[in-house]
């Protein structure tokens, strides 16, 4: 079973090189951290920049440079500075190679819910409508249970939909797994130590078990 | 040149009225027109419908005028971060329309581009399609979403010349150029105001035909939301 | 009876302070050259420019600065370079106040046609449907009648459209004329010179003469 | 970063194809992708179908690509100034639509933007309305118009960082931009290529993702159309 950057370590394994990459706020923020040597990677902030690099070291914080979760940051050597439209369209027309962002509920055929929980404070789907809606490679990084344990990857979401049809991969602390056309979540890879009767018992979606499940290389 | 200066923004905000629609720029608190925001709180302007992508925090940015009530409905994408907005909201005081983040900068950059709609796939799908018309193009859904309408964009930009010509510095560029191009009338605070001529052609951000009022701001808090740092 | 310096000398009294401006190819481009002392206007070159200057000097042409009409020129101090699609974006925004363009013909409902002769060349349209579809304040800079010797104010339009229902104001070396929401050219001034008669035996369109048309004063 | 750097524009352009759809930047002669034209017509690749403001003239720009019989179609605004484009059209070998300037940029900034479709209201009304979808909105009849689909675009920018930034000098702005955002394949030849840190990011006009290849260019004649000049 693998911690929060267990998670992040993995999916970084699904960066290419020359990958322009969104990542999301909370786990995919971690995914940065863990990108191979030698991959070359541009880190895409939808609040309008190309080029995201480190957080600041302390007293060169800078307020006018943050990343969509608000934080302060850096740019990287050869980073562009653009208009929220301009990073909508770049986002729209499909020039961000992968997007990683969390997820409270998935389904087996590729929908998302991540943003509203009713009767609870709803704080905005900010743009994560716009992300799944437009991306053509979307990994989801998410805790296979929620807090109550039920599972999270299920066979039609119950919350409000962030959008249809649009989440190619899962990556839990249990597993990895891709939603195939036709729907059904494929199991890839298994956490270290966890078996495969164990991702059954806590996958409400329909689950698609081909062959042996190696062990995911963390 | 036109000569766009008002003196400060009192001035540039004191023909906005009760009812109004107002574009405010920026992201969380960055880039936000902390000036003209602190003129409106003091001029008590209310029934306001303010398009931003989000809505301040309790005591800086919109939240000041949500803490006057003064707003009587948020259009934004993201609205954390901010007790009093959600006691409006949840008391039924503040109306909120929620769109997504991308959906809001086209919007705007529709209204500066004479584009009365747009197609977006954002939303569909899901609430935010409801009521909307959809359309198919090459195998993929759309909404259509229209334009803004917005009496007043108020911007904050880094530097501009008197003539309304700005630039941004970093990511305090935001929705600021897509909402400078929406407004009816565009207001605009800057840092620093030149004469024409100090600026580059090549380097402007929004073009002056654009911005209708100009000012030099003054004290800006530049608050940072989440700040986060490395050791050394 | 007016020369096309005349013309563009009385379009110029059209221009208010603090306008924004596009000019047009032939008499319009002349226009610039009369705008009155005290009057600051911002002339707009819809291949990306605000604050177009005067020709250059002699070995001062610089091969990247270049007006509509493909002509060297230079920029004023405040002046904005933008790409083609924001200022088209502008234009259609109608942030610009006045286009002033040439014309073959004008019909009595506004119509205007300038792009197209059938049987020869066709040159294109470049951005004069843009322009005449846009803008709140358009004013058509012509010769009464052309070479042929026929009227060019027209019932209708006989040559392939550029826009419709578009024109608010033509000036010719003749008269000034409006156009009423209604259809019809109202006579408002005649050239020095020129009388109501002549005006009137060359404009094939209604043509509307309300009291004593005074002279203009140019 | 990301290095996107070809050799020079036989590389460049080595895999474009007959048959394929070009878009060329630049406004008449200025802003033109020159090295681009010349590999093109050295690599004699035919039955082409450009998307460029203009067609050139006789010795200059996509002039030689028309010399040469390489362009089966030109989609234009306006192509004056150029007797071999005229004979070659009257004579039914080379197919030309107009399209409006400002539908045309804005064709190609729906595709750099993701958006099916835009709307505008030139040309309601006239011939460009044939066949076209027109919608009213508040009261103005508008055309929908398709966002363009282009296997290439060829844009010249000023200066460029290995990444593919990029910042355009003057009006030889003009639809290089949109251009670069629109094409499936972006190439773009600079006349100062520098490292990556060398650009300031607030001054990128085109950024590197939009950009696939670059190439500094070399032997820019940058012909000028009209010289036009006043005595001192």
């Amino acid at each position: 079973m693998l911690d929060k950057n267990g998670i992040a370590k993995r999916i970084a394994k699904e960066i290419k090189d020359g990958y322009y990459v969104n990542l999301g706020i909370g786990i995919p923020t971690l995914v940065a951290n863990y990108i191979p040597e030698g991959i070359n990677v541009v880190l895409q902030s939808e609040n309008g920049l190309l080029g995201m690099g480190p957080f600041p070291f302390e007293g060169e914080e800078d307020p006018d440079l943050i990343n969509a979760g608000k934080q302060t940051i850096t740019t990287l050597p050869g980073s562009a500075i653009f208009d929220s439209a301009m990073s909508f369209g770049m986002i729209r027309s499909q020039k961000v190679d992968l997007t990683i962002l969390g997820a409270m509920e998935v389904s087996e055929n590729g929908d998302i819910a991540n943003w509203k929980i009713p009767g609870k404070m709803v704080k905005g789907m900010g743009g994560a409508m716009d992300l799944v809606a437009s991306a053509k490679n979307i990994i989801v990084a998410m805790q296979h249970v929620n807090k109550a344990g039920e599972s999270k990857l299920l066979p039609e979401c119950t919350l409000p939909l962030t959008g249809i049809k649009c989440i190619k991969k899962v990556v839990t602390e249990l597993a990895v797994l891709d939603i195939l056309p036709e729907g059904g979540f494929r199991l890839l890879e298994r956490a270290p130590g966890v078996s495969v009767d164990y991702i059954k018992s806590v996958t409400a979606g329909k689950l698609i078990i081909e062959g042996e499940i190696p062990e995911m290389d963390v | 040149m036109i000569n766009k200066v008002v003196s400060n923004a009192d001035e540039a905000i004191k023909d906005i009225e009760n009812g109004m629609t107002l574009m405010l720029g920026g992201f969380g608190l960055c880039g936000i027109p902390e000036n003209s925001i602190n003129a409106l709180v003091k001029k008590g302007v209310n029934n306001l419908t303010c398009i931003s992508n989000n809505a301040g925090v309790d005591d800086f940015g919109i939240g000041l005028m949500l803490q006057k009530r003064q707003v009587k409905k948020m259009i934004s994408s993201y609205v954390g971060e901010n007790a009093e907005f959600e006691r409006q909201l949840l008391s039924g005081e503040l109306e909120v329309e929620l769109i997504p983040q991308g959906t809001l900068a086209t919007r705007c950059m529709a209204a500066g581009y004479g584009m009365p709609a747009i197609f977006t796939p954002a939303g569909v799908g899901t609430e935010v399609a409801e009521g909307k018309e959809i359309r198919n193009f090459n195998g993929k859904d759309y909404l259509m979403e229209m334009a803004f309408d917005a009496d007043f964009a108020i911007v904050k930009a880094w530097k501009g010349d008197t003539s309304g010509n700005l630039i941004f510095r970093s990511t305090a560029r935001n929705f600021n150029p897509v909402m400078a191009m929406a407004g009816k009338i565009t207001i605009a605070e800057v840092e620093e105001l030149v004469e024409p001529g100090q600026l580059d052609p090549d380097q402007i951000h929004t073009p002056g035909i654009y911005v209708h009022r100009i000012f030099q701001g003054e004290n800006y808090e530049k608050r940072i939301e989440q700040r986060t740092v490395r050791t050394r």
